[in-house]
C-alpha cells in the first residue's frame, strides 16, 4: 500500500483506476487486510461461509481459512465483548453487526468496553477493532434495517466514526480504519453497496495524503452542503440540479463523523458564507447540530444565513412505503438551500 | 425431553377430536398456501420481501391452537404467519407489514392478541415475561405465549428472561422453534450443548423437546404447558424441532451455506403430508375432504392478495401523529414543514 | 393534584412550602403516585427492601406492598424488556436503572421497543414507562457511576427526556412524569440528592401551569446561561459571581431535554443576545450543540456572538481526582461567559 | 455438583504440599488484613469507597492461587483484591482505584496478568471468552479465568460467555463467587433455580459446586479446571458457595436487608479459622507461624497504606492523553483549551 502511494504520490496524472462497487471495494480491502496483517480476523453473524447477509465478506473464509473469518453464534454483545478479548490477546478484530439497528444490543460493550479500554488501562491495552455496521436507509427493508446511528457514536469518548460515501472511499477508509490502533465505527452507506465507479487502489488522495478529514466532492461559491454516507451523492445530484439555477453548490464529504473536521468545514464556508448539512437521521440531538454549531462558531461573522439542517424527523424510521418521505430527498434539500439564500436579516 | 410432570389441575384437555384434527389440516394448508403464495407475490413485485415458514406449519398451527384469545397473549417475531392465521387475525392487515406499508403490521395487537410483528431477534421475549407478570399482579389467569427461534436462543435477552420469568413464576410459554438454521449458521454452530430445552432446567424452568413437524404433538405439548403456567407454576419451554425448508427471506439464498440434499434429508417427511396421511389412516377426512380444504385455501389466498394490492400507502402524517399519545410542539412544526414542502412539490 | 391546583392556582401569593431534599422529594412523588394509581408499579435492582441504594424508593414496598414495589433480578435489559410487557398488560411501570452507566444494557429494549411500540402498533400500544435514571457525576463514584445520557436520549424519536435541577422541580417533574402516557426518561441529578429546598407541593408553577417547558431561574440582561440537572445550581452560583461584576445573567433550566422548549430560548436570548449552553456530557454531538443550533436558528439576527459550549471534555468520565477537572467548573463558565461577551466580530 | 471428569491429561498437580498450604494461609491473612484495614482507610478518610471482600479470601486466593501467570490471563470484577494480591499485582497501584485515582487501578494489566478492574458487572466475562479463543488462534496453552457473582449471573452478557465459549471451545475458567448477595438481593431471588453451576450442563459445559470457604477445595477445583480448558476440552464453570460477610460496599447498610442473625448464619465458620484448624490438626503450621503471618500482614498493610497516602492525583492531561494511541486535533484543542484555562485561575 505505501509502495503504491509513493510510487503514484509524486506524479499528478490519475493512476490506473478500476471500476466496481462498494461492496467489492470492501471486500478487496477486507481481503488486503487479511494478507497484510496475520492477527487481524473478520468475524459476525452469517459473516463466514455465506460472506455476509451483503456478501461484503464474500470469498475470505475460504481465501484465509476459518479460524480467521468465521461464524457467531447470534448475539451482538458477545461479538464486541469477544473483540475486546481478541484485542486484549494482540488481535485486530473487524467484527460486522448485520445491520445498523442491532448495534444497540452491542451499545454497553461498544460504550463501556471497546471505547475505555485504552484509557482505563493506560495506554496499555489498545482497542484496535474496525466495527463494520452496513448503516443508514433507503433500501425497502424491515424494520431496525435502517437507522443512522452517527450521532450516539460520536458522542462517545474513546471511539472514532467514518463513512465512505463512494468505492473509492469505502476502499481506503476501510484500508485505513482497520490499520488503526484505535477503535473505528465503520458505517457503510447499505443503499450504496452495487453502485459502481471508479476506484483509485493505488493512492487515497489526490495528493497522496491519508484520508483523515472531510473531503470536498465538488467546489463551489454560493453554499456549503455538508453531507455523509448516502447523502452525498444525494447532495452531488442536487447540486446539479441547483446549478441549473446559476446556485454553486459546494458539496462537503464529512467523511470522519468523529473526529469532526472542523477546519474544512470552516475553510468551506468562509468561502461560501452559507451552509445546508444534510443527514438521514432524526433532527433533534443529530450529527447535524454539531456540525452546524461548528460552521456557526468558526464563521460567524462570515455567515449570511444561519446553518439549515435537512434531516429525517423525530420519529421511528418508518416502513417502506414512507420511507422516500422520510429521508431527505432532492426537494427538501432544495428547499433547505432555498430558504438559506433567501434569508434576510429581520 | 419431558420435564413437564403431568398437571394435576386438569387444564390440559383430553386428545385432540376428529373436528379438531380437520380444523389443524385446513388452518395448516391455508398456512401454506398463502406461505407460497407469498414468495410468489415477492417475485411478481406485489411485495417487496418475505419470510416464508415452509416446513414450520404444524409447529405454527399447532401451537397457535393452544391459545385461548379471550385471556392469552402471543407475542411473535416475524415468522409467525401461521400462529397469526391460527389465532384468526385479519391476514391482509398481518401481511401488510410484507408490503413495506407499516412495521408491525397494519392489524390491531390488543384485539388480535398478538403483539406487533417484532424484527429484533428475541425482542419481545422479555415482552412476555412483562405481560405475563400483570397476569400475577391482576389476579388474571392469561398466560404468554412467546416465539423464538434456534438462532435467536444466543441472546442474553433471552436468558434474561427465562431468568425473570422463572424467578417471578410468572405464566410463561416460551416456545422455540428450532429450525435447524439461524440464516446460515445451523444449530450444531449456534445452540452450545445442542438444545434449547436442555438450558431451561438450568433455571428449573420445566422443558419439553418435542417433534415440531407433528401437529398433534405440538397441541397436545402447548396445551400441557399452558395448564401448568395457567394454574400458577410458572414457566414452560418448549423446543420444537423442525425444519426451516425455504430460504431465510426471499433475499437469501440458501445454495451458499447447504445443499439440495442436506435440505432433503434435514427437512424429512412435509408436516402436512403427514397429517394428511393420519387422517387417512384414521378415516377422519377423504379426498374430496382434502380438495375442498385446498380450494378454500385457494379462495383465501386470492382475497388476501386482491386486499394486499388495494393496500395503498399509509398517509405520511402518520410518521408523526402515532409517536406519541401526547404529541409535542417540536413533532407538530416537522409535520407542518413536512406537509408544506410534500404539498409545494 | 389537581384539586391542590385549582386551590392555589387562582391566587397570587406562595401557597404553603415544605422544605426537604430531592431524594425526599422524589419519594413523596412515588409514593403519591402508587396512591393515586393503583396499576403504577415500581421496580428495579435493589428497589424493594433496600430502598434504592439512593433511598428514592425507600418505605414505599412497605406501605404498598410487594407486589407493586419490587426488587428484580441484576439484568437491565430485563428490567426495560419487562416493562415493556407490563405497559401491555395496563400498568404504568417505573423501573429505575441503578447508576446511568448501566443504562446501556437496556439501550436495545429502550430505543428499539419502548420508544417505538406506540408507533409500531398504530396507537394501541402506549408505553407509559417513567424510566427514573440517578444521572450525572460529581460525587466521587467507581466507574460508569458518573454519566450523562441526555443526548443518546433526546436523539431517540418517541421518548421524551426530562431531569430536575431541584427539590421542588424533581417533585413535580417526576408527578407529571409518571402520569404521561407516553415514555418518560427521569434524569436525576445525585449530586442533588441531599441538598434541601422548599417544594411547594400544591402547585407546579407560579401560574398554575403544567410543568412541560423550561424555567427561568433567575432573570437577566446580559446573557443567558442554559443548563439542566446538577449545573442548573452552579449556574446559579455563577450568576451571582458575574453579578459582583456588573454582569447580569439569566440562567435558564432546560428541565425537558425532549422536547426542547425552543420558544423559551428564542425568548431568553432575544432579550440578553447572548448564550453559553453548560452541561456535563462531553461536547462532541452532545445535547450542548442542539441547544445551540436552535438558539441560532431562532435568534441569528439579534445573536452578538457565536453560543458557547461550557460542557466535559471528550474523554471517558475521569476517576474522582480529576472530576473536577473534567465537570464545567465555575471557572470554567466564567471564561465561557467572557469569550462570549467579548467577542468583537473580525 | 461435579460434571467435570476427571481430566486424562494430568495437568492437575497433586495433593498441595505444606509449604503451599502455609503459603495459602499467609495469603489469605494478608488478604483479610489489608481488607479489613481498607474499611478503616475510608473511615478515616484516606480514600472515599471500598467494596471488601471479607469471607470471600479462600475462594478469592484458592482460585488466584491456581493461575500460571506466565501464561495465563485473569479478568476481575471490583471484589477480587484477593485475586489480585495472589497473583502477585503491585497492591499501592491496585488499591488506587478505590482512592479514585484512576479507574480500572494504576497497575500495568498486560505484565500483572490481571485485566483491569470492572465496575461493570458481567461487563469482562466476555473479555476472558475473546482473550481465551486468542489463544486458541495462536495455537497457544493460556486459559482465561474470569470472576463473576451470583448477582452478575442474571446478565444476558454472562449467557452469550457461556453460550460463545462452549461453541467455540474456548479455553475459560468461569469462575463464579456465589457470595449469598447481590448487594440486598439474596441469591433465591435472583438466581432461578438455585445455582448458576446448573445453567453450565444447558451448554454442555462441565462444572463444579464448591465449598469457596474450603480453600483446598478451591485450589483443587480450580486446578482441575485449568487443567481441562488447558488441554483443548473447553470452558469449565465453578461455582464457590461463599459468603459477603460485610456490607457490599463502605455505603452500604446491610442492616435494612438482612438480621445480624442471618449473617451470621448464612455466614458459617470463617474460612481463614478453618484453614488454621486444619494446619494445626495436621501440624504444619502453629501459633507462632501464624504470630509471624499476622505480623508480616500488618507490615505489608502500613506499607500499602503509605504509598496510597503517598499516592498523588494522576495530572489532569492523563485525561486527554490516555483517550487513544492516536490523538486527534479536537482532542488537543480541548486539552489545550483546559491547561489555558486551569493555569489562567
Ligand atoms: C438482534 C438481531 N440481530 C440480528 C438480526 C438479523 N437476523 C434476522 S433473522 C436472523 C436469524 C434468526 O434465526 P432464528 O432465531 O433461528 O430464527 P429463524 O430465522 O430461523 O426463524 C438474523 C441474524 C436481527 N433481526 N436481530
Ligand atoms: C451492569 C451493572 N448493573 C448494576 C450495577 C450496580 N451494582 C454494582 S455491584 C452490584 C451487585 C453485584 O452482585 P454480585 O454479582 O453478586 O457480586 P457481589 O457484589 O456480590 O460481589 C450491583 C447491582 C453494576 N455495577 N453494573
Ligand atoms: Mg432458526
Ligand atoms: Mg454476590
Amino acid at each position: 500500500m505505501s509502495n503504491s502511494i509513493l510510487e503514484s504520490g509524486t506524479t499528478n496524472e490519475p493512476a490506473s483506476t478500476t471500476v466496481m462497487s462498494m461492496q467489492q471495494a470492501l471486500n478487496r480491502a477486507l481481503d488486503e487486510v487479511l494478507a497484510e496483517n496475520r492477527k487481524a480476523v473478520v468475524f459476525g453473524e452469517d459473516c463466514g461461509r455465506l460472506g455476509g447477509v451483503f456478501r461484503i465478506t464474500d470469498g475470505l473464509q475460504a481465501k484465509h481459512g476459518a479460524q480467521r473469518v468465521f461464524d457467531t453464534p447470534l448475539a451482538e454483545s458477545g461479538i464486541l465483548g469477544l473483540s475486546v478479548g481478541l484485542a486484549m490477546a494482540g488481535f485486530h478484530p473487524i467484527p460486522e453487526v448485520q445491520f445498523d439497528g442491532f448495534a444497540y444490543p452491542a451499545i454497553n460493550q461498544i460504550v463501556c468496553q471497546i471505547a475505555r479500554m485504552n484509557y482505563r488501562s493506560r495506554g496499555t491495552m489498545p482497542m484496535p477493532i474496525t466495527l463494520r455496521v452496513p448503516s443508514f436507509g433507503g433500501i425497502r427493508a424491515p424494520e431496525h434495517h435502517g437507522e443512522s446511528l452517527e450521532a450516539l457514536f460520536a458522542h462517545v469518548p474513546g471511539l472514532k466514526v467514518v463513512s465512505p460515501s463512494n468505492p473509492h472511499e469505502a476502499y481506503h477508509l476501510l484500508k485505513y480504519a482497520a490499520t488503526r490502533p484505535d477503535p473505528v465505527i465503520f458505517m457503510e452507506p447499505k443503499s450504496r453497496y452495487w453502485q459502481k465507479a471508479e476506484v483509485d487502489i493505488a493512492r487515497h488522495e489526490a495528493d497522496g495524503g491519508a484520508p483523515t478529514g472531510a473531503k470536498i466532492m465538488r467546489e463551489g461559491r454560493h453554499l456549503t452542503l455538508v453531507a455523509w454516507g448516502a447523502m452525498v451523492s444525494r447532495c452531488l445530484q442536487v447540486a446539479e440540479l441547483a446549478a441549473e439555477d446559476g446556485i454553486d453548490v459546494e458539496v462537503l464529504d464529512l467523511r470522519w463523523l468523529k473526529p469532526i473536521d472542523a477546519a474544512a468545514l470552516a475553510a468551506s464556508v468562509r468561502k461560501t458564507r452559507r451552509a445546508v448539512v444534510v443527514h438521514e437521521a432524526p433532527l433533534t440531538s443529530g450529527l447535524g447540530a454539531e456540525v452546524a454549531q461548528l460552521i456557526t462558531q468558526h464563521c460567524f461573522d462570515t455567515l449570511k444565513a444561519p446553518v439549515e439542517r435537512v434531516t429525517g424527523f423525530d420519529v421511528p424510521y418508518p416502513s417502506g412505503d414512507l420511507e422516500d418521505e422520510y429521508i431527505p430527498n432532492i426537494d427538501r434539500i432544495l428547499f433547505g438551500i432555498q430558504r438559506v439564500l433567501e434569508y434576510k436579516r429581520g | 425431553m419431558d420435564t413437564l410432570s403431568p398437571v394435576a389441575s386438569g387444564g390440559a384437555a383430553g386428545p385432540l377430536t376428529a373436528d379438531e384434527l380437520r380444523e389443524l389440516y385446513s388452518l395448516m394448508v391455508a398456512v401454506r398456501h398463502l406461505d407460497t403464495s407469498a414468495i410468489a407475490w415477492q417475485r411478481q413485485g406485489i411485495i417487496p420481501g418475505y419470510a416464508p415458514e415452509l416446513g414450520q406449519e404444524a409447529a405454527q398451527v399447532g401451537s397457535g391452537y393452544a391459545v385461548d384469545i379471550t385471556r392469552d397473549f402471543v407475542f411473535p417475531t416475524y415468522r409467525e404467519m401461521g400462529v397469526a392465521r391460527t389465532l384468526g387475525v385479519d391476514m391482509v392487515a398481518y401481511m401488510s407489514t410484507h408490503k413495506a406499508t407499516w412495521h408491525g403490521g397494519l392489524y390491531n395487537p390488543m384485539e388480535s392478541r398478538l403483539a406487533p410483528i417484532q424484527a429484533v431477534v428475541a425482542g419481545s421475549v422479555l415482552h412476555a415475561v412483562g405481560w405475563a407478570h400483570g397476569q400475577t399482579l391482576d389476579g388474571k389467569d392469561g398466560v404468554a405465549l412467546t416465539y423464538f427461534g434456534d438462532g435467536a436462543s444466543s441472546q442474553g435477552d433471552v436468558h434474561e428472561a427465562m431468568n425473570f420469568a422463572a424467578v417471578m413464576k410468572a405464566p410463561v410459554v416460551f416456545f422455540v422453534q428450532n429450525n435447524g438454521w439461524a440464516i446460515s449458521v445451523p444449530t450444531e454452530r449456534q445452540v452450545a450443548g445442542g438444545s434449547v430445552a436442555a438450558r431451561a432446567a438450568g433455571y428449573g424452568i420445566p422443558a419439553l423437546k418435542i417433534d415440531g413437524d407433528d401437529v398433534v404433538a405440538v397441541v397436545d405439548a402447548t396445551r400441557r404447558a399452558f395448564a401448568h403456567a395457567r394454574s400458577g407454576n410458572g414457566p414452560v419451554l418448549i423446543e420444537a424441532m423442525t425444519y426451516r425448508r425455504g430460504p431465510h427471506s426471499t433475499s437469501d439464498d440458501p445454495g451458499r451455506y447447504r445443499s439440495l440434499d442436506e435440505e432433503r434429508d434435514g427437512a424429512g417427511v412435509d408436516p402436512i403430508e403427514r397429517l394428511r396421511q393420519r387422517l387417512l389412516a384414521d378415516s377422519i377426512a377423504d379426498e374430496a375432504f382434502f380438495a375442498e380444504v385446498l380450494a378454500a385455501a385457494k379462495a383465501e389466498e386470492e382475497q388476501i392478495r386482491t386486499g394486499i394490492q388495494g393496500l395503498g400507502s399509509r398517509p405520511g402524517t402518520e410518521m408523526f401523529d402515532l409517536v406519541f399519545q401526547e404529541t409535542t410542539p417540536a413533532l407538530q412544526a416537522q409535520a407542518a414543514n413536512w406537509r408544506e414542502e410534500s404539498e409545494h412539490v
